[in-house]
């Protein structure tokens, strides 16, 4: 079991979580933060393996992993 | 006439260096002054030029003193933390004489500050920010046009007097476009090119330099460069009046902020104030000779400045302290408005008004 | 559940002023981790320089002193030498270190200060709008080389921390890149022995780590790693150029 | 006769580009021109706002302080710039980012979800060009013809297709405008 | 009494500083201000401090930049063409708000020059040679025991205003050796630590720089900064009066040519001419209220300057230029006689008794 | 009977201004003998720097620019960008171009310039008194390291023609000696290659001459030639540290 | 009172020592003093001078114009300071170097051969000491039991052979200098 | 036959010529020249064979030779 969870006022959008992550586990969402930025979302939550290489890439660092 | 196009002001004076004949630009990127090695970059080597990026404005400047001393145009641009670095170097080339044109896009002071406009430089530029007594021939141009006029005439007079000249503008003249005529440049006259460098074929060999062994020699060579400050000072002084010959109060102010005060006479003349403007054009020389008309006959004047004070001494000297000069000043890359130096000029000279 | 990754207690909760994907940011968190780590927070003082990552003292918990372009290690120096049992950092770009700043660079590795640098290196000053720094690879097109770098007249590439790495005074001088989770993970390792050295007090450490510039290389930021991946990696030498037998056995 | 506009919004939002479309009209219409940006610090996300004064005479002051005009494309630029606008001057504002829920009365704000008609033609970048249109039949000193010239110029007729967007989305925030 | 001991100028500095509880000195040699670094490598380790040999110039005010942001008392020293090169630290120092001491031995300029006196360096130390609006607190000693009391203060002042401090000598200062008594170091205020950066152990993280992102920021500053140099202003002009109560005629000199004329005027007045002198401490804040006394009452001024008139500016501005301010003045490390000046003052002044 | 050896046209007949047994010397009439021997004293163009060898332009027939201290090289690239035919050459003392010229010397040599330059390495800054400079030998005494240069605090010697030789813009990069006859012949050999790799277009080529300052060494003009066999000699790399393949086939 | 002394020569034949010698003797006497050196741009070779200044009151400038004394140990230093010396003043020449060809009437200008006289002694660098010897006599404000402790200090009093051979050459010096 | 001739006023005593003849070929003579420095002059003329180390060494290129 593990979790992900996108800091939104910290994304930029750059999506290299989403390029980085082995299971698909984020997407471009809809919502744009107050910097003007859509924020990138957990999608296919079952899947995350809590491994880490999508905060680990974020240059914002606006990802948290629980596990 | 030539079709005006519409250029940014930093690229407007990388222009008129190409149609002036520059031949080698030497430089280091700086924001509010970066436009001016990326234009030349693309456009100067087109024109059998040659631009290089040097290693920091220390470098840029020492090149500019060795290229100079060969008898070639040639350019540097920098905004302010960059020129104060060029200090030790410019100090050298007034001493050796070296014909640079030097551009200084004054951005906000002192240290990092910002990228915003501000005529803080005024004294590093026309009281010798280097070492020693010399004197930088200072050009403040106020529009798209004048950048372009002024830039060009820079490298004349810097041939002609053998003289370092400095174009002072700010964040504001360099970031804004505005229709600019590209004229062709008037011919330059001949220049004495006996002092130059190229190599001592057939004649003997020459030496650029710039100390003294001995204090005699030391104190004949400053008596020369005096003398040719002096000649400068006669000569040169420019300046440009607006409404200015029948006015009771005068702004003084140069570049971006003269234009503010120029909408400010307008509207002062129009609630019936006598407003006028004498636009320094150079600041070094100053035009003292503007204000010998005046000085008996205005009851006042305000200098409008980007700094806490600066040129407002040399206006005080240029009017012998016969009337009160005041200052209006907005810093850190503010620029007043019509409103608030007219609201100043009516509060400082015509209390009454105010009420009305 | 427990938190496996989560925001460094070194780091202030401003979020970067970078653009969207610039490594700059990587970076910066990989530092502020390895202060908590080696717990020095409250004993280190960064310097920042003037360049994209100019705003850094920012973005840190410990105390900062941003000076001129160029002029961190020299001011670093200053700091150390006042408070020779405080930690001192430079965190600067390519153009910083290895341009406007390269005398401070050499005279600081030749004199063995005990500092830690941190050199970013992304081929171009970026903050200015991307102009040719030392750091630009042949052919490539900056600002300043509208028509690509063509060496001829602009000169060839600098590899600084090689330099570096020749003086006497350098104890620990490593290369490396955060384009992929791996190689941000060898860049962790990289700059917390860079920070052990000091705090050993064996002379000066130098950390280059190669760095995307999306904005001014005009590319995505997965195009830039790709880019940094190809083009960089391949003319920079990565690695440990330079771990002293102190070092070594740290 | 003078034109003092202001334009507003996030970096990347392309408010230079209004900009510099308006001055290259006005350059079109013989007229005196002045453009100023103001950028912020950071090279991107940061927001960045310019000015344009088209006049029929020399410009002295460049500087505007109230404008007759002006285009903000997002929460922040209007905050910041509602109130620069002159009493009776009006406003365009991208209603895609910004809610209106402070206004004023003296001056004619033009709310238009700029943002969701640009997406209508495809391109989300182009709600510039449609707040642009937007404002057009308010300017004095310029109008659609020019400004299609201007758009010529400025994006290069050869680019055919990015001038063409560029176009339909003056358009569109044109009729918008008139709609409103 | 401390007994008295034989030094060279620039060996007292480099003891006051010492005693002024210095522990950091950064310089690089430069003719005539070596023996300030030379004296403190070997006496400042004793005395627990360090000295570094920095790269260049730059390195050393960057390293002194460094320094004081801890709070260390710390100084550097060059001479002209070395000082031109520290103007960008300079200005950042000063936007910073870093109390450093920084020592010019002025020696002929502009460019490499000669290693003679002169005082041409004036304009650069008092109205700010690098960028932006800032100022730095300038003290003219003229002699050894002044040397020694007023580098001692500097590092008070800097500490009390948060303002770097330059003390402005010359090369003949510099070399000369007279007696002087080393007394010890009165103590200290306290003074405000709250702002130096040491870890931020127990306390909020603190940050040193010198950039405003906003203009609205770079305005409130700059007014901090213009509000400091009015403090200043107001309370630490210093300047020394020798015979000037009755005088017809004054003599504004500073330094080394400041005691030239204190024998031109004891000659003037055994001729009977009522001549004085004001001799600046200060040369920023310039003493203008040393003036205020004597602007309606002499007849004329001379300033005896070792340029072509640089203070001469600020003497008009003091006088208001209700009397004719004259400049004698030697350049190139020439020093004018007492005969000289003596007979300067008779020709401007005293046309008639020129002719007994 | 014939000379066999007198003054070159290259010099001119002002006699020099060094101290007794000096070395500078020696270097000065082996570069005007290679102008000579080569033809281009009427081509070339010499930068002068500050320090004993400042003076430098009164003694040579070529023309000459003197700039300021550590500028030496800066000043001959803008020179040779302007008149690229023409043979630039500085003459600068250690100080000058390792000290505070440093930033000049690694960057002239990264971008290739075509110029050649000497250093002239006495250990020490001689014009100013004999302070410390960057290539001042470890417990070395000067005025500015009282008690002897302590790398714990002064740091290590600089050896810049090392350096240098790594830049990929320098093509011929020599550290030589004038302390014998035949090591001054060597030294001849040095600098007459160097210059002809300007006249080639190669790149940029370094000589880096062993120097004596019998006078603030305090030893007598023999004494010192010793001192600098036993002392610099082993200390610095000392050769052709670098000739690339063009060089070699001059 | 005050004596104004100018020292002149070659860099190397100590020009300087003879002026600290001078300014400590007056730092015996708890006088005021004034010392400055002024060297030539070369290291050696050049030609070096300095100047001493003692007086009973208060040094205002300490620049001299006119000499009251001096001493001379070349050529080139003999021709540039013998017009420097005040009429009714003295000048110490070293005859080894220089030759007398022109005089003022209004000095007096003692001339001992002093290179040869330091020889005499083993050491031709004292020849500066045989000069100081010479003037000592003609000075108002000091002496030799002062020059002696001066001596003592400059020299340092645990190098006693170089002490005694500096106090043999100016011994020496007077005595010539009483013969003359 | 070879023959050195000292340039007596750029000679500045430093001896170094003399360090380096092998047939001492030079001394210090007793004259001194305007700069102060007493010059070297040639002895033992006969002996000297023109091999030039002398004027090789001399920092102050005083010597020339003759063959
Ligand atoms: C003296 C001086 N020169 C130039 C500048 C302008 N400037 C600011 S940052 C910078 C370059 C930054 O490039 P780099 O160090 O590579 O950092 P990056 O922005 O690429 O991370 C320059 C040239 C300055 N601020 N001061
Ligand atoms: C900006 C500046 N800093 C310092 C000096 C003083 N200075 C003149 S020469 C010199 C050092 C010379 O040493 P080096 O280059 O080794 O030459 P050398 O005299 O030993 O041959 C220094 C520090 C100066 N003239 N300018
Ligand atoms: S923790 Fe791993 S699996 Fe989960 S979202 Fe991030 S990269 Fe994907
Ligand atoms: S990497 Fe970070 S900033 Fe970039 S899209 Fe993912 S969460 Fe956002
Ligand atoms: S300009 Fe480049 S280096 Fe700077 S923040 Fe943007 S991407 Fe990063
Ligand atoms: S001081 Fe040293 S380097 Fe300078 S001339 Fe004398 S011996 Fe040569
Ligand atoms: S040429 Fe040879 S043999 Fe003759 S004097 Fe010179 S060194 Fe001696
Ligand atoms: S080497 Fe030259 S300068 Fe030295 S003593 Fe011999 S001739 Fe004279
Ligand atoms: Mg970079
Ligand atoms: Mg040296």
């Amino acid at each position: 079991m593990a979790k992900v969870k996108v800091l939104s006022q910290y994304c930029k959008c750059c999506q290299l979580c989403i390029e980085v992550c082995p299971q698909g586990g984020l997407k471009v969402g809809d919502k744009t933060n107050a910097r003007g930025y859509n924020t990138v979302v957990p999608v296919n939550e079952e899947k995350c393996t809590g491994c880490t290489l999508c905060a680990i890439m974020c240059p914002d660092v606006a990802i948290e992993v629980y596990k | 006439m030539v079709k005006k196009v519409l250029m940014k002001g930093n690229e407007i004076i990388a222009q008129a260096a190409i149609e002036a004949g520059c031949k080698l630009f030497f430089g280091y990127p700086i924001t509010p002054s970066t436009e001016i090695i990326e234009y030349l970059a693309k456009h100067l080597p087109k024109a059998g030029g040659t631009v290089l990026q040097a290693e920091d404005e220390i470098g840029a400047i020492s090149m500019c003193y060795g290229a100079a001393a060969t008898g070639a145009r040639v350019m540097t641009a920098s905004s302010s933390p960059g020129i104060s670095l060029k200090q030790e170097g410019l100090s050298y080339c007034a001493a050796a004489e070296l014909p640079v044109v030097v551009v200084n896009v004054n951005r906000t002071g002192p240290g990092l500050g910002g990228l915003g406009p501000m005529q803080s430089d005024y004294f590093q530029s026309t009281k010798g920010g280097g070492h020693g007594d010399y004197r930088l021939l200072v050009l403040a141009p106020s529009k798209a046009q004048e950048l372009y006029d002024l830039t060009m005439e820079a490298f004349d007079l810097a041939d002609k007097y053998r003289n370092p000249v400095l174009l002072l503008t700010d964040g504001f003249l360099g970031q804004m476009m505005e229709p600019v005529e590209l004229k062709p440049k008037p011919a330059s006259p001949e220049f004495d090119r006996s002092w130059i460098v190229n190599g001592a074929k057939g004649r003997k060999k020459r030496i650029i330099a710039s100390y003294a062994l001995s204090n005699e020699v030391g104190e004949a060579i400053n008596l020369h460069w005096e003398a040719k400050y002096k000649e400068l000072k006669e000569k040169e002084q420019r300046w440009e009046e607006f409404y200015a010959g029948d006015a009771d109060y005068l702004i003084v102010s140069y570049g971006t902020t003269a234009r503010i005060a120029k909408s400010v006479v307008l509207n002062a003349r129009r609630k019936g104030i006598k407003l006028g403007l004498i636009r320094p054009i150079t600041l070094w020389p100053f035009p003292e000779k503007a204000f010998l008309p005046y000085k008996e006959k205005i009851k006042g004047a305000v200098t409008v400045e980007l700094n806490t004070g600066q040129m407002i001494e040399d206006v005080k000297l240029a009017l012998e302290c016969k009337v009160p000069v005041h200052l209006y000043r907005r810093l850190g890359g503010m620029l007043p408005t019509e409103d608030e130096i007219l609201a100043f000029v009516e509060k400082t000279f015509c209390p009454g008004l105010e009420e009305v | 559940m427990e938190k496996v990754f989560g925001r460094s207690k070194g780091l202030s909760g401003t979020p970067f002023s970078f653009c969207p994907g610039c490594t700059h940011g990587i970076i910066m968190r990989l530092i502020a981790e390895v202060l908590e780590e080696l717990d020095i927070i409250e004993e280190t003082i960064g310097v920042s320089p003037v360049g994209c990552s100019g705003f850094c003292q920012d973005f840190f918990t410990c105390d900062f002193v941003s000076g001129a372009h160029g002029r961190a290690q020299a001011i670093g120096n200053g700091i150390k030498r006042a408070l020779p049992d405080k930690i001192v950092f430079t965190y600067q770009g390519d153009g910083d270190i290895a341009g406007i700043g390269t005398q401070h660079a050499i005279h600081t590795a030749a004199r063995g200060e005990k500092i830690t640098s941190i050199m970013v290196n992304n081929a171009l000053y970026g903050m200015t709008g991307g102009q040719m720094a030392p750091t630009t690879l042949k052919g490539m097109k900056t600002t300043t080389t509208p028509y690509g770098r063509e060496v001829e007249v602009y000169g060839y590439p600098i590899d600084l921390p090689k330099i570096i790495a020749a003086l006497d005074g350098a104890v620990y001088v490593a290369s490396v890149s955060v384009d992929t989770p791996k190689n941000v993970l060898q860049t962790k390792k990289a700059i917390k022995k860079a920070f052990r050295v000091q705090q050993a007090g064996l002379g000066f450490a130098l950390v280059s780590v190669l760095s995307t510039c999306p904005t001014n290389w005009g590319l995505s930021p997965q195009e830039s790693l790709k880019w940094l991946r190809e083009n960089m990696m391949p003319f920079y030498a990565m690695g440990e150029l330079k771990a002293t037998e102190e070092v070594k056995n740290l | 006769m003078m034109d003092k506009i202001i334009l507003a919004g996030f970096g990347g939002q392309g408010v230079m580009f209004i900009g510099k479309v308006l001055a290259v009209a006005g350059m079109v219409a013989d007229l005196e021109v002045c453009w100023i940006p103001s950028y912020g610090p950071e090279m991107r996300g940061g927001t960045a706002n310019c000015s344009v004064i088209l006049s029929d005479r020399e410009i002295y002051s460049p500087v505007i302080d109230k404008a007759d005009y002006g285009i903000v494309l997002n929460q922040p630029s209007y905050d910041k710039f509602l109130p620069r606008i002159k009493s009776g001057g009006t406003l365009v504002v991208n209603t895609s980012l910004v809610n209106l829920d402070t206004v004023r009365d003296d001056v004619n704000i033009i709310g238009l979800r700029a943002t969701d008609l640009a997406y209508e033609l495809g391109n989300a970048n182009v709600a510039n060009m449609v707040c642009l249109g937007a404002l057009l039949p308010y300017l004095q000193l310029t109008d659609y013809a020019k400004v299609e010239k201007a758009l010529e110029q400025v994006v290069g007729s050869n680019k055919k297709e990015l001038l063409e967007l560029n176009i339909a989305a003056v358009k569109k925030g044109m009729k918008r405008a008139v709609d409103n």
